[in-house]
């Protein structure tokens, strides 16, 4: 775990600039230690004007140019303000934070994404090229316009099975990343990879369900430290007894192992 | 304006208060520290003054739902919730990690009738290795109909002197600034025989998400702490340090080494880094390093010598 | 989860607090907009729902000496002590301009005891031509012995009531934060016959310069505004909204349109814009123009609505 | 009075760099309107940190080219933050602000200097000069390094009498405006414009008691909302009777009579 001054290598709009997606290069150390799946705590400003840092997952990782990448897409007012940040400029990074994916030693490992949910699972897809396993990514998006500006490129530059899926059909099926997979065919020893929003989290762990794959899911929440030491962003966990635990989705996740997670906690 | 450099070489960092000795004046606030493990391979722990550990409850707790986090302007939204091990699982898992981190450890206590504090108090003492127990005594007394101890003199000398009685540790009285008369409160610490006062704890706050409708934290209201606070933590400490004749730590929004000057001058003898943290994990350090620098630019032999010089004559 | 474009064209933007109605929701806040002239050039005075008048006292006053404002993260701090001509100047030099004002025009008073009050409410009546009189009772009684009016709910009430009882205009009860129990203050408004309640006045803060190690306000303390206020402004309005019938000017590090509608939705029906006139002069407008848009999008016809929606059922 | 976004049309150190001056020149419709002595509310930063407006003294009026000239000198957050402000970005402005200086239609101009209190009594000299008025400059600084710093050349270049004093003898007199003052030989029909520290008004005040001059002086008080409507940036003043008032710096001022004002005001 690294604080550090990261400069800007590279800092782009991707795709369509309506879409407010964002390609960010730093040159840092983080790139040595980073797991796929884990993500950064970054300042935006050095003011106090946000206060907090804003955690992003680490998209890609170069080791030799000890570059880091991050995606991300503008929210509010944290986010508008590293899209001003220039090539050059310094940015104040805490990382690689959290426990991030297993990277299966083999069997097909089975990504499953929706909109920007994608972007932590980049890492794990290229690992797991890198180590020969069969890849598939399943993505949910609103239209084709969403895909050219979340980096569907990168993903393609990877030479995996990509299926997608649009709300309006523009693109792929039309409908949602559940159903690509209602309409797909598993193989027997699988590994599955899920990011997205809450609701298709939860639906995706219950479609694997009746298989024995292992389920990974990467959750959201509001950060203070980042690092464990605040309680300000856990998830609900319960064991095969049913005995209710917390986990800190910054440093026991970001991800954890979807059966275990208690998908509609208001608790 | 600027007093001229002089001669002095090293400044004595250690403050003493009263049977609390910290190495520097710079703790780490509880509730943003863990149990003192997960900024470690940051921060060096040993650099620091002490730290205040997460607070605990006899029985565990799963605290509050998420959302639990809100940033504001300058400041931090947080109900956390009292989520915590309980003390059992402290005394067995956590303690023996905690006693050996190189730094004062002081155990945080949270409870909802005065018998819980006691029931703490009993298992926190000397021979724990801990430095000091801090009671935390914003939370409602459910045997009172909810009222605060922290809001009531009356229930915070009680539960002050009931802890007071069964530990031999230092006893910290923190309070909430959420009241008419944080004089009154220190006073009635001070008569309970707390041996330090800690302020601020958090000001009750909330935000409310404009689009959903509904309130941002899942909790409805939370605790503000940050930069945003500082002001009224700054003066209640001022406030407190002139009637009660008690050694303060003070926090609330303390980032920077100017930010901590500013506590010690109004009075405290300590300081203690929360939400700072979160901002920049190497806040403590800067803020030790700062310390010294400024006294040996003013002159100033012992960090202690600061306490209170905004309204003591020199 | 944004809501579809409703096919709503214009909105009502009329609000009716009891007795006072205004054109629209938003009113400048005292202190702040002097006698109502300073901005004019800037923001259009007939675009305003009201402007709240600085504070006048019976005698003239000098105010605190300078420095009286400090900047703190995202806060101000003031110590301007009641500086203003008093009533009897104020009559005869501000009030013929006030009443030209092409918006509603709110005295806001002050006392050192009940009787300033009162003395000051017969002389503000409904032939003055002012909308409403707005009851600062932030200020120490010095007939007994500086406790604050605003700190204790039975001095609270006799004021109100007092002023009540002389003026045949709308009465609005500004509430000091610096309390335990703002529900406790607003209730005793209540009694006392409030016809509106307005909240929050400043909370009492300093900061001190550490190079000179002074504080850094002439008078050490000062009253903290700004956006750091917000989220306890906005839970004392919550917090008061539900439990006390009686309409609410919210106000508190008001900047946006957005931080406005967050008043609204936790239960004011009109709010005030102190400090943040002076970081964006056209704040007023912006807010106003803002919330409209927001009930446009939101599809709902009337300002009104929005009161409480963050926690009535809807 | 005008609110708007102003283009920086030129952002440059003066002088020595560990001096921290710096001129700042802005596209601005205030230009039509500003008079000497005025000044500006600047936001800094375009988010709350720092939350108020800083006040800067028009240092100088192209009113063809519609530009306003702003000399600072870094002092905390507020000016360091606008030190990173960029050619091309964007400055809001309210302005121009207060009463100036009165412009005297004959006789001799005394221009009166403490360190940078030079900066608003630029644009009074421009004007005198161009209405063919004898003027002259007494300024009192550091050193020579600061003179260099603070825009001597642009007081050069206006071809008027200028005395300066440096508290080393680097340059001039050795001591402060006063020893200047003390070994002048006025005019005997003159108007005085003074700017710098209190205690260095006062005692130029002081100094020009004996004589019938106007004296104007340009006060400083910490600016809440900068147009008189918040009563944060009073100074005390005395009518003949001897009756007090206060005055606001940011609309009565910040160029007061020096003969009411009471110097030495604790209260
Ligand atoms: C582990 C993790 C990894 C993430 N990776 C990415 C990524 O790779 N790319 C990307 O575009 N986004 C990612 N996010 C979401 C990203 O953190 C938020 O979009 C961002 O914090 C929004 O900040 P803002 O100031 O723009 O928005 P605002 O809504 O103004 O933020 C207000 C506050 O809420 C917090 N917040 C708002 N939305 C989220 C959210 N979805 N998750 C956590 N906190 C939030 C902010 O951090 C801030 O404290 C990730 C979140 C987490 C928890
Ligand atoms: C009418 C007027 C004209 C001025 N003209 C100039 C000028 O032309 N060039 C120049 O360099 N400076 C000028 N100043 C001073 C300038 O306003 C301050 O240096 C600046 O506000 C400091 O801000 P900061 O954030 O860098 O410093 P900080 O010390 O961090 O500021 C903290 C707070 O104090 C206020 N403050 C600090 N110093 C002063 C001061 N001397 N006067 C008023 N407020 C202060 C700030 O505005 C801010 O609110 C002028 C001041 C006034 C009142
Ligand atoms: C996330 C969080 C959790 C906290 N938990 C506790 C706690 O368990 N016990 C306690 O006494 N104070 C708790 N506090 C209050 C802090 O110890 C501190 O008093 C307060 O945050 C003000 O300091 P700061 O502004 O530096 O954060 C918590 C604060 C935060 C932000
Ligand atoms: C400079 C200044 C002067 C004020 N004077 C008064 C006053 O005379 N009477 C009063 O009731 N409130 C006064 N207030 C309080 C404001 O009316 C308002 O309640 C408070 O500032 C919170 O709102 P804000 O954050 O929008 O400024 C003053 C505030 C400021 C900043
Ligand atoms: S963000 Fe602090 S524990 Fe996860
Ligand atoms: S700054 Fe507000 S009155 Fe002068």
């Amino acid at each position: 775990m690294l604080l550090e001054d990261a400069k800007i290598v590279a800092h782009e709009i991707m795709g369509d600039p309506e879409s407010g997606m964002r390609r960010l290069v730093l040159r840092s150390e983080i790139a040595a230690e980073a797991l796929p799946g884990q993500f950064v705590q970054l300042k935006v400003s050095t003011g106090l004007d946000p206060l907090l840092r804003r955690p992003i997952s680490i998209a890609g990782v170069d080791q030799d140019k000890k570059e880091i990448t991050l995606l991300y897409r503008l929210k509010g007012k944290g986010t508008k303000m590293l899209a001003q940040a220039k090539i050059g400029n310094v940015l104040n990074l805490l990382g690689p934070l959290g426990h991030g994916f297993t990277v299966p030693q083999n069997g097909t490992l089975y990504l499953v994404a929706g909109g920007i949910g994608a972007f932590p699972l980049l890492p794990l897809a290229q690992e797991a090229v890198k180590k020969g396993l069969e890849v598939c990514l399943c993505w949910g998006g609103e239209n084709q316009g969403f895909f050219e500006s979340a980096g569907l490129h990168l993903w393609q530059a990877l030479g995996i099975d990509i299926q997608v899926s649009t709300m309006d059909g523009s693109m792929g099926i039309r409908g949602n990343v559940l159903d690509i997979l209602n309409n797909y065919e598993f193989a027997k020893t699988a590994q599955v990879a899920v990011c997205g929003p809450m609701v298709m989290m939860a639906a995706v762990n219950e479609f694997f369900v009746k298989t024995d794959f292992v389920v990974e899911a990467s959750l959201e929440e509001r950060m203070g430290c980042g690092v464990g030491a605040c309680l300000g962003c856990v998830c609900t966990l319960q064991d095969e007894q049913g005995k209710l635990r917390r986990g800190k989705v910054c440093k026991d996740g970001p991800v954890f192992k979807a059966k275990e997670v208690v998908w509609n906690a208001a608790l | 304006m600027q007093p001229s450099k002089s001669a002095l070489k090293t400044v004595n960092t250690e403050v003493k208060l009263g049977p609390l000795t910290l190495r520097n004046p710079v703790i780490t606030a509880s509730g943003t520290y863990g149990f003192g493990e997960e900024y470690a391979p940051l921060c060096p722990v040993e650099r620091l003054g002490g730290i205040t550990l997460k607070g605990i409850t006899p029985e565990p707790r799963l605290g509050n739902p998420v959302p639990r986090l809100a940033e504001t302007p300058s400041g931090l939204l947080n109900s956390v919730g009292l989520e915590n091990p309980g003390l059992k699982e402290f005394m067995t898992t956590y303690l023996p990690k905690v006693r050996k981190l190189p730094t004062a450890a002081i155990a945080n206590i949270s409870g909802f009738c005065v018998e819980d504090y006691i029931h703490m108090a009993r298992s926190l003492r000397k021979e724990s290795g801990l430095a000091a127990i801090e009671v935390n005594i914003s939370c409602p007394n459910v045997k009172h109909g909810g009222m605060h101890f922290g809001t009531d003199p009356a229930s915070a000398e009680q539960v002050i002197a009931a802890v007071k009685a069964e530990t031999d540790l230092p006893v910290i009285a923190k309070l909430s600034p959420n009241v008419t008369s944080i004089v009154a409160m220190a006073q009635a610490a001070a008569r309970g025989g707390a041996d330090i006062i800690s302020l601020i704890n958090t000001l009750l706050g909330m935000s409310i998400d404009i689009e959903k409708q509904r309130p941002v934290l899942a909790n409805v209201m939370g605790g503000l702490s940050g930069p945003a606070v500082r002001p009224v933590a700054v003066r209640m400490v001022w406030e407190v340090a002139q009637a009660v004749g008690i050694p303060i730590i003070g926090m609330g929004g303390i980032l920077s080494w100017e930010d901590a000057v500013e506590f010690l001058l109004a009075g405290a003898s300590a300081v203690s880094i929360g939400t700072g943290n979160f901002v920049n994990p190497l806040a403590p350090l800067r803020v030790i390093e700062g310390i010294e620098e400024y006294c040996l630019r003013h002159g100033v032999s012992a960090v202690s010598e600061l306490t209170g010089l905004a309204w003591k004559e020199n």
